[in-house]
């Protein structure tokens, strides 16, 4: 008989594929350009929050280095676009692997720090960065930001539909950065941050070094979330400062939060979820906007704090249990 | 010379500043475990408050402050009631509530924006004019935020030590249970605390645009800077706190007449960083072990 | 006033979540009386103790003190209300002098009124109190850190006193001067309800022994009926 | 990693010494919770420590296990200096060890428990590798036999019983094949039939050749497990010898004993030379 896990994995292959298709076919259904441009939108901030997801929620480290890492990895690329000369395609791979070593001697600082005191030393980094750049101190083209370093180089090829070819681009590396994250929690290292986070000192007792397989982790996904930086810059062909802002580090924390941390599926339910209140609140509530995206996540942290992926499961469950029961005859327990 | 006493002067102010709305942050940490993200707002709030009841109502500057006060301890105890309250009971409370915190500030400063609009607006609480103290001239408006925060700073210490209320305060920290097997209502202890830290930061908010402006957003820097100090002194060391705000006010200060103002504040975070590096509890925290 | 018991538990059931510890505890201890609960480790004892001071909700059942329901209130009114918990490992203000951990037993306003005669009663009965009196409580040794948790009790003045393990983690020589302590508290009259793994002096001591055994009493008697059942003393006196 | 000592040869032959304490000692603040400590334990033997609450046992397992370090005092296993080791290296080592507080992942299941035990509790790993290796996944169904959990290996930590959470910290502490099994207090807390459950799987434990040195206030067990026992009050060492001359040493009796239990033990034991408890 299948053990829980081997189940557990087997249906996220089956969602995993289902999504995959649905999304493979969406842009000979779908003609609108907006939706496309939207939906790759949609991919790198999923990118970066299945990521943060391993992260934050099965690593259980509360950084909020997030962002600062994915625009390591978008403004490395545009250096190297722009001094080099190279195309995206070779420099956005080169600047995901710089993101790794500036993730590591970033995690070497914070990563002995625990709970509160990482948050704050991540936030605080983020907030370095963004003022070194806004004041020029590091010559990254200041407020305005960098641009004129190449793109993925469709336009040639399909001229007007250029931006299907970024979508299967975002597609594809969404895809990949996924089945990683799947591997890692179905595998022994989510075991390993499971059993950290339950009792850290019998985990050290029974060989798991909590630095070691924090870093490790804070490196694997600093690859994949400095790949979106890479491909953020090669879609919008500019790369500014704001995407280090305060307020865009909170929205893409609430994604998480709301998707449900330390759940396979979370990251990508809250990504969808926050970006299409996002656009409905633009039209509704327009100058309220961040009225109601605040208190919508104050709202889900205190009566859904196993966010929507949490209440899903737990709904999914309720229901399997009813009908297993109704299934079993009455005598067996 | 002459830079020597204006880093001082400048250096005292800012350490002033801080220390106000830092020993609030880490008295809310002490006795509740909580990091509180809206206290950025409830600082720019306070600022807001003392503009609306005194240039747009008219009352004296007086009734400004202590209406920014009642303010400030006001969203203090409505957050108390609105999210603290359940929440104290769920499961990893200590992450929950900040996330909880991120949203009610974006809310508030949204209210902010849509309130006083997004443009700069002078805070009405200014003192013009100094005095000399031999060499060093003294404005005026840095001497009176520097003996209010000294005050405050005495007031809130007494209270601490020598009250009653001030005594379950502490109890509560260091151990809730025993605290309420003492018959102290602890309930009430985060109400208290949550109020005396609002209305800190309301009179850090006036003191703080008082030397610049009233904007929505003024709330944000101040507060990451309250959290490095709270983190060199130790989370919930609330002595500590008050000393590392004028050391840290004094090396920005300093930096920033060396390396140009805008680089005060990295330059005070890359010194925080050495110092979690060094020493990951704090400068004054201690690490517990933990028993099996 | 001797007259209905003046701490009686009905049917109780408590425990963490969804895991019960105590499954249906019934017992009532009178004014005066020196009542104690022994049992294994992991039985409930200290459950016990936190689910009548209210630091734990119980899930089924009543506790009433001198006939007014107590159960589901909060600890300070509870213990306004006179109830009195010295918890398991003393929970002192670690960074409080022993002074200030008394003056945190007197923070209700009854017991502030008497503060002064009640704080020169805790230093006759434990005069190391008196000697330690500016010390940081994190500084004492185990033997000052219990005398410190009985002394803070009895500064809360409540009407019934209740210790959970004071041998815990003493040497002999030291839990005799605690037990001792205990005797004189009872000679003065005031009610206790004392909490102990296995401790046959203890047992000779008590008025009513109740034996508690997987969250249910398993028997409970005066002590000298106790005394008389070699089998109740095997299992519950020490291996 | 300090650098290690001359290297001894492999210390698993019988009655070869395998951990060494000289001269250890642990203070918090002023209080010394272990104080001087000096003793050896031999392989294949088992070694059962008393004393009082608070007499500095358990500090004693957190500095040989590297949960903590200790102030003064070196500490050699297999002729190694591990006194600054971290708990992993020490868990790499060779030692393992169960906790008074039944320590177990509350929330993976007996399987995952002890997986996750064996993968990483072997040797250290650089990479964590994608899936359990094929040597753990052996090792953690051999030893949740050996520790009678086959069926509840599916059971969450936190709703097992506590003999079974004993089980299962006993478990995931083999699966790491430690040559030194620590045990802090294995039975306490548990009903007599249950004592001497754990008590036969600890003696197969040590006629299997695993040298143990095991905690517990139970005296009957204490005595009946170790081949000798080492008594200690306020973190100093009182008394060191075969269990059967425990019950004859005054100090021991007036420090920790009490007559009472001395007399009924002595009635059941102590009786002359030929004590049950020689192993």
């Amino acid at each position: 008989m299948m053990s829980a896990a081997q189940r557990a994995l087997r249906n996220d292959i089956v969602i995993g594929c289902i999504l995959l298709a649905l999304a493979v076919a969406a842009p000979f259904v779908v003609d609108s350009r907006f939706a496309i441009t939207q939906t790759i939108v949609f991919f790198i901030w999923a990118m970066v929050t299945v990521q943060w997801n391993l992260v934050f929620g099965y690593a259980g480290i509360f950084s909020l280095a997030q962002m600062v890492i994915f625009a390591f990895g978008a403004y490395m690329t545009a250096v190297i676009g722009l001094e080099l000369g190279w195309s995206v395609w070779a420099a956005a791979p080169v600047a995901a692997v710089g993101a790794v070593g500036f993730s590591l001697i970033l995690g070497l600082a914070c990563l002995r720090l625990t709970g509160a005191y990482v948050a704050l030393l991540t936030l605080a980094v983020a907030q370095i960065a963004y003022v070194l750049i806004r004041t020029e101190t590091l010559p990254l083209g200041g407020q305005s930001g960098m641009s004129r370093f190449g793109d993925l180089g469709f336009r040639p090829m399909l001229g007007a539909d250029w931006y299907i070819g970024n979508y299967y681009v975002g597609l594809t590396l969404l895809t990949i950065s996924i089945i990683f994250s799947i591997i890692v929690i179905r595998g022994p290292l989510g075991l390993a941050f499971q059993a950290l986070r339950d009792s850290p000192g019998l985990a050290r007792a029974r060989g798991i070094s909590r630095l070691k397989y924090q870093l490790w982790v804070f490196g694997a996904t600093a690859f994949f979330t400095g790949l979106a930086g890479g491909f953020y810059a090669a879609h919008f062909r500019i790369v500014g400062p704001q995407i280090l802002s305060l307020s865009l580090l909170l929205f893409m924390l609430a994604m998480v939060v709301i998707g449900g941390r330390g759940r396979v599926w979370g990251a990508l339910i809250g990504t969808g979820v926050l970006l299409l209140t996002d656009e409905l609140l633009r039209e509704v509530a327009g100058d309220y906007r961040n009225l109601v995206l605040g208190l919508l996540i104050a709202l889900f942290v205190m009566f859904m704090p196993q966010g929507i992926a949490g209440a899903l499961s737990a709904g999914v469950d309720k229901v399997k249990n009813r009908l297993t029961r109704k299934r079993e005859t009455p005598s067996s327990h | 010379m002459d830079t020597l006493n204006q880093i001082l002067v400048t250096g005292l102010t800012l350490g002033a500043m801080y220390a106000m709305s830092t020993v609030g942050l880490s008295l809310v940490w002490g006795a509740l475990g909580m990091l509180n993200l809206a206290h950025g707002v409830i600082l720019a709030i306070g600022g807001y408050t003392a503009y609306w009841v005194i240039a747009q109502m008219g009352f004296p500057l007086v009734v400004g402050l202590f209406g920014a006060m009642a303010m400030g301890a006001l969203l203090g105890v409505v957050m108390y009631f609105g999210i603290v309250r359940q929440m104290l009971k769920s499961k990893d409370f200590e992450t929950n509530i900040i996330i909880a915190t991120i949203g009610i500030a974006i809310a508030l400063e949204n209210l902010l924006l849509r309130g006083f609009g997004g443009s700069a607006i002078p805070q009405p609480i200014q003192f013009s004019g100094g005095f000399w103290i031999g060499m060093v001239y003294v404005p005026w408006q840095n001497a009176i935020i520097l003996i209010t925060a000294v005050v405050f700073m005495g007031l809130l210490a007494w209270f601490l030590q020598k009250s009653r209320h001030g005594r379950a305060i502490r109890a509560t920290a260091q151990n809730r249970d025993a605290a309420r097997l003492m018959g102290v209502d602890t309930g009430n202890v985060y109400i208290q605390v949550l109020a005396l830290a609002g209305a800190l930061a309301a009179i850090s908010g006036i003191m703080l645009s008082s030397m610049t402006t009233l904007t929505p957003g003024m709330g944000a820097d101040p507060m990451i800077k309250a959290f490095i100090i709270c983190v060199v002194a130790g989370l919930g060391n609330v002595g500590a706190a008050a000393i590392a705000a004028f050391a840290l006010g004094m090396i920005e200060a300093g930096a920033q007449f060396q390396f140009g103002s805008h680089l005060g504040f990295p330059t005070l975070l890359v010194i925080v960083i050495a110092v979690l590096i060094w020493r990951p509890y704090g400068l004054f925290g201690r690490e517990e072990v933990e028993r099996l | 006033m001797t007259g209905g018991p003046l701490l009686e538990v009905e049917e109780l059931a408590s425990g963490y979540g969804s895991q019960l510890v105590l499954h249906d505890i019934s017992l009532s201890v009178r004014e005066g009386e020196l009542a104690v609960v022994l049992g294994p480790n992991g039985h409930g004892k200290t459950t016990l103790l936190r689910t009548i001071s209210g630091l734990l909700r119980p899930q089924r059942g009543q506790i009433r003190l001198a006939g007014q329901r107590v159960d589901g209130q909060r600890v300070h009114r509870i213990v306004a209300a006179g109830v009195v918990h010295v918890p398991q490992g003393d929970l002192l203000f670690p960074d409080m002098t022993v002074l200030e951990n008394l003056q945190m037993g007197a923070h209700l306003p009854a017991a502030r009124k008497e503060y002064q005669q009640r704080l020169q009663m805790v230093h006759d009965l434990l005069p190391r109190l008196a000697e330690r009196a500016n010390q940081q409580a994190r500084t004492l040794s185990g033997g000052e850190r219990r005398m410190v948790g009985i002394g803070r009790g009895l500064m809360t003045g409540g009407r019934i006193l209740m210790l959970d393990e004071p041998s815990l983690g003493l040497a002999p020589v030291i839990i005799e001067q605690i037990y001792e302590v205990i005797g004189r508290l009872r000679d003065e009259g005031i009610t206790i309800v004392l909490v102990e793994e296995n401790a046959e002096r203890i047992a000779e001591l008590a008025d009513e022994v109740h034996l508690l055994d997987h969250g249910h009493i398993a028997w409970h008697g005066p002590a000298v009926d106790l005394m008389s059942r070699p089998e109740l003393r095997a299992t519950y006196l020490g291996g | 990693m300090a650098s290690p000592a001359t290297p001894a040869p492999a210390a698993d032959t019988a009655g070869a010494t395998l951990l060494e304490c000289e001269g250890v000692s642990k203070y918090f603040g002023a209080l010394a919770a272990v104080k001087d400590l000096s003793f050896s334990v031999k392989a294949g033997e088992v070694l059962g420590i008393g004393g009082p609450n608070g007499a500095g046992k358990t500090t004693l397992f957190e500095v040989i296990s590297g949960q903590t370090t200790p102030t003064e005092g070196a500490i050699h296993f297999d002729g190694r200096d591990i006194a600054h080791m971290s708990a992993q290296g020490i868990c790499h080592a060779g030692i393992a060890r169960t906790f008074q507080l039944n320590a177990a992942f509350e929330h993976l299941t007996v399987w995952d428990n002890v997986a996750v035990s064996a993968h990483f509790g072997r040797h250290n790993r650089i990479f964590p590798g994608l899936r359990l290796d094929r040597r753990a996944r052996e090792l953690s169904r051999e030893m949740i036999d050996l520790v009678g959990l086959t069926d509840s290996v599916d059971v969450e930590a936190e709703h097992l019983p506590v003999i079974d959470r004993k089980r299962l910290m006993i478990a995931s502490a083999l699966v790491t094949e430690p040559r030194l099994l620590l045990m802090d207090e294995p039975v306490g807390g548990l009903t007599p039939p249950e004592i001497d459950e754990i008590q036969k799987l600890v003696m197969r434990l040590h006629e299997g050749g695993l040298t143990i040195v095991v905690i517990e206030h139970v005296m009957r067990f204490l005595m009946e497990v170790s081949s000798r026992v080492m008594i200690l009050d306020h973190g100093e060492k009182i008394f060191e010898d075969e269990p059967a001359q425990l019950l004859r040493d005054p100090t021991v009796i007036e420090v920790y004993l009490g007559k009472s239990a001395a007399q009924s033990l002595l009635a059941t034991h102590g009786g002359g030379e030929d004590a049950g408890a020689e192993s």
